[in-house]
């Protein structure tokens, strides 16, 4: 193993690492063909050439291993990058209100609450927002809560023509029914 | 020269290209190292087919006919000796298989019979354009598998940037009806097991004391009780598990016997060697009964 | 901004996006400043500099973007210091219904049936666990059939941009027909 195939093995190793890399774990990815002494100054290396040039990535020494951070100067960039791809993102907390208001329409939010256990009315307005979830009248109940329905644009999503033509959630998770269908 | 390039890979056996990996007999996968062990008789390696129409297409292939003219007399007859073959292997045939039997002989007998002016068109059409539609398929699959087998090798690479919020999203493009109905499945799962149901205490309406005086009683007066018509009048499940396990009780008791003469023949009881008094029949003192 | 910080701009977004990069995300990352066609061009000239030199990780484009993947002949390194014994190929029946579903979606399972020749329910439903096909709305012919759709991560799987990039079977199969007479 030649020292540039070395340094592009540590490098694939920590980009795909979710914690620190230690010199004996890859080490041992090697079955043990490089030592550890060889792989800490192989990483001690790309550490210091990634530290010259401008890059988006350096590695730093934490909890006894490696791993990889952005530069600071670039983190501005970052928080607005990942706040546009989180737009086109649904959280967990969106999706269990949105499969609640699918499959028990109309609900309320007294309901939704009671159903997940939490408090849902930031991830219910978040769906209005986004225009998956609306408001279809109240609940003739104390306090007259306001009702929940999907949308047009939630129908389009799923290509259903009315809320009715939503499969039994039931079903719908067993094969046979699927096959049927 | 292009086409001559693609048809020359696709005339190379590309559509073979599955047959390679696990030991693989008709119709099963076998893990390669319990191959060995699999009592089969005389050796019999047949390759996998993934459908009826697989594995004509297989026949059509080994016999070097042509697809827009294929010999059904030959065809229909080596398709039912694999089929046969099959079924002789104790292979689960599935019923696509035997409908396609059903199709080719369908398809012989036309053959056979002289051909009539009114009649038009060619009897294997149908066959042969499902043959080709399928054979799209397969070379697109072929396409797949090999990309796949590369594919496989590659690692997304990605570190997790500090400013990320930790919480799970999800591509609003991926979320589908399944999705959706396994979210609320879910949610109903985790309502469920926060709210479980009051537990109902519901006073037995059966003692077995009871029952064993009933049973005695029976006993002591005809002599002769068929137990399983007994049962059989009780349709409540509560009350059948009392009177059995008063039945037990009487002949671990001696106070019955219980005889069959045949296994799933009926069970009569009789009389026993001991002779009970009312007393025996009074529910037994529990030494911790103050504490309940 | 210069062209070196822009690339390294553009390294740190792909190593902390979760899904393809479009060239569009990072020019809203950097208030529009920089425009799409700059930022398409830093990064194939990025992705090329990676290709070049002995590298850990490249960049490829596929579902509409650009991501990070570590080459084919890390894998066996990656495998044993991640863990990962094996990975589970897929069946021949999981091809055939994953090319039907590629080439004529949306599609129904009666319809890949037929083509088939044979039932597809529980290899549909082995696909759709591991989110390479998914429910795509229902047909609107007698009993409303689910319909089937390729997904990002089939895309992503296979390298692909865009499922018409597939070879059209058509052609294939044509070009033997040529070659037969």
């Amino acid at each position: 193993m030649n020292s540039e195939f070395l340094q592009a093995l540590i490098e694939a190793v920590v980009l795909t690492a979710r914690s620190p890399v230690t010199p004996e774990a890859v080490s041992m990815a090697t079955d043990r063909e490089i030592g550890e002494r060889e792989i800490e100054e192989a990483i001690a290396a790309l550490a210091a050439s990634w530290e010259e040039a401008e890059r988006g990535v350096r590695l730093e020494k934490a909890a006894g291993g490696w791993r990889c951070v952005t530069p600071a100067q670039f983190d501005h960039y970052l928080r607005t990058f990942h706040g546009i791809a989180s737009r086109q993102k649904l959280s967990q907390a969106a999706l269990e209100v949105l499969a609640i208001v699918a499959h028990r329409q109309p609900v309320t939010l007294p309901e939704i609450n009671f159903i997940r256990g939490a408090n849902s009315a930031a991830v219910a307005r978040t769906l209005l927002d986004r225009k998956l979830i609306r408001l279809a009248g109240r609940k003739k109940v104390v306090g007259k809560p306001f009702l929940y329905r999907t949308t047009k644009e939630f129908l389009l999503h799923f290509g259903l023509e009315k809320a009715e033509d939503l499969p039994d959630p039931e079903d719908l998770v067993e094969a046979e029914v699927i096959a049927d269908a | 020269m292009k086409n001559g390039a693609i048809s020359g890979r696709v005339a190379a056996g590309s559509l073979h290209g599955f047959r390679a990996g696990p030991v693989i007999l008709l119709g099963v996968e076998v893990n390669p190292d319990l191959a060995d062990f699999i009592p089969l008789g005389p050796s019999v390696e047949l390759p996998f087919f993934c459908g009826p129409l697989d594995l004509l297409l297989h026949l059509i292939r080994k016999n070097e006919v042509s697809i827009y003219d294929i010999p059904i007399l030959s065809i229909c007859d080596q398709y039912h000796e694999h089929v046969r073959t099959m079924q002789e292997l104790d292979l689960e045939v599935a019923g696509e298989f035997l409908w396609m039997a059903a199709w080719l002989l369908q398809l012989k007998s036309k053959m056979l019979l002289p051909r009539t002016e009114t009649e038009e068109g060619d009897p294997r059409e149908e066959l042969v354009e499902r043959l080709l539609a399928y054979r799209r398929v397969k070379e697109l699959a072929s396409i797949l598998h090999d990309k796949d087998l590369v594919r496989q090798c590659i690692w997304p690479a990605g570190i997790i940037a500090d400013l990320d919020d930790e919480d799970v999203e999800l591509d609003w493009e991926e979320v589908d009806l399944r999705l959706l109905a396994e979210t609320y499945l879910y949610v109903m799962q985790r309502f469920a097991a926060a709210h479980p149901p009051p537990i109902q205490v519901i006073p037995l309406r059966y003692s077995v004391q009871d029952k064993m005086r009933e049973i005695y009683q029976r006993i002591t007066e005809d002599d002769l009780v068929p137990l399983t018509r007994h049962l059989n009048r009780r349709a409540n499940p509560e009350e059948v598990v009392v009177l059995i396990v008063a039945t037990l009780e009487l002949v671990r008791l001696g106070a019955a016997r219980a005889e069959q003469r045949l296994p799933f023949a009926e069970i009569y009881l009789r009389r026993g060697r001991r002779t009970l008094d009312e007393a025996s029949f009074e529910p037994p003192e529990r030494e911790d009964a103050d504490e309940f």
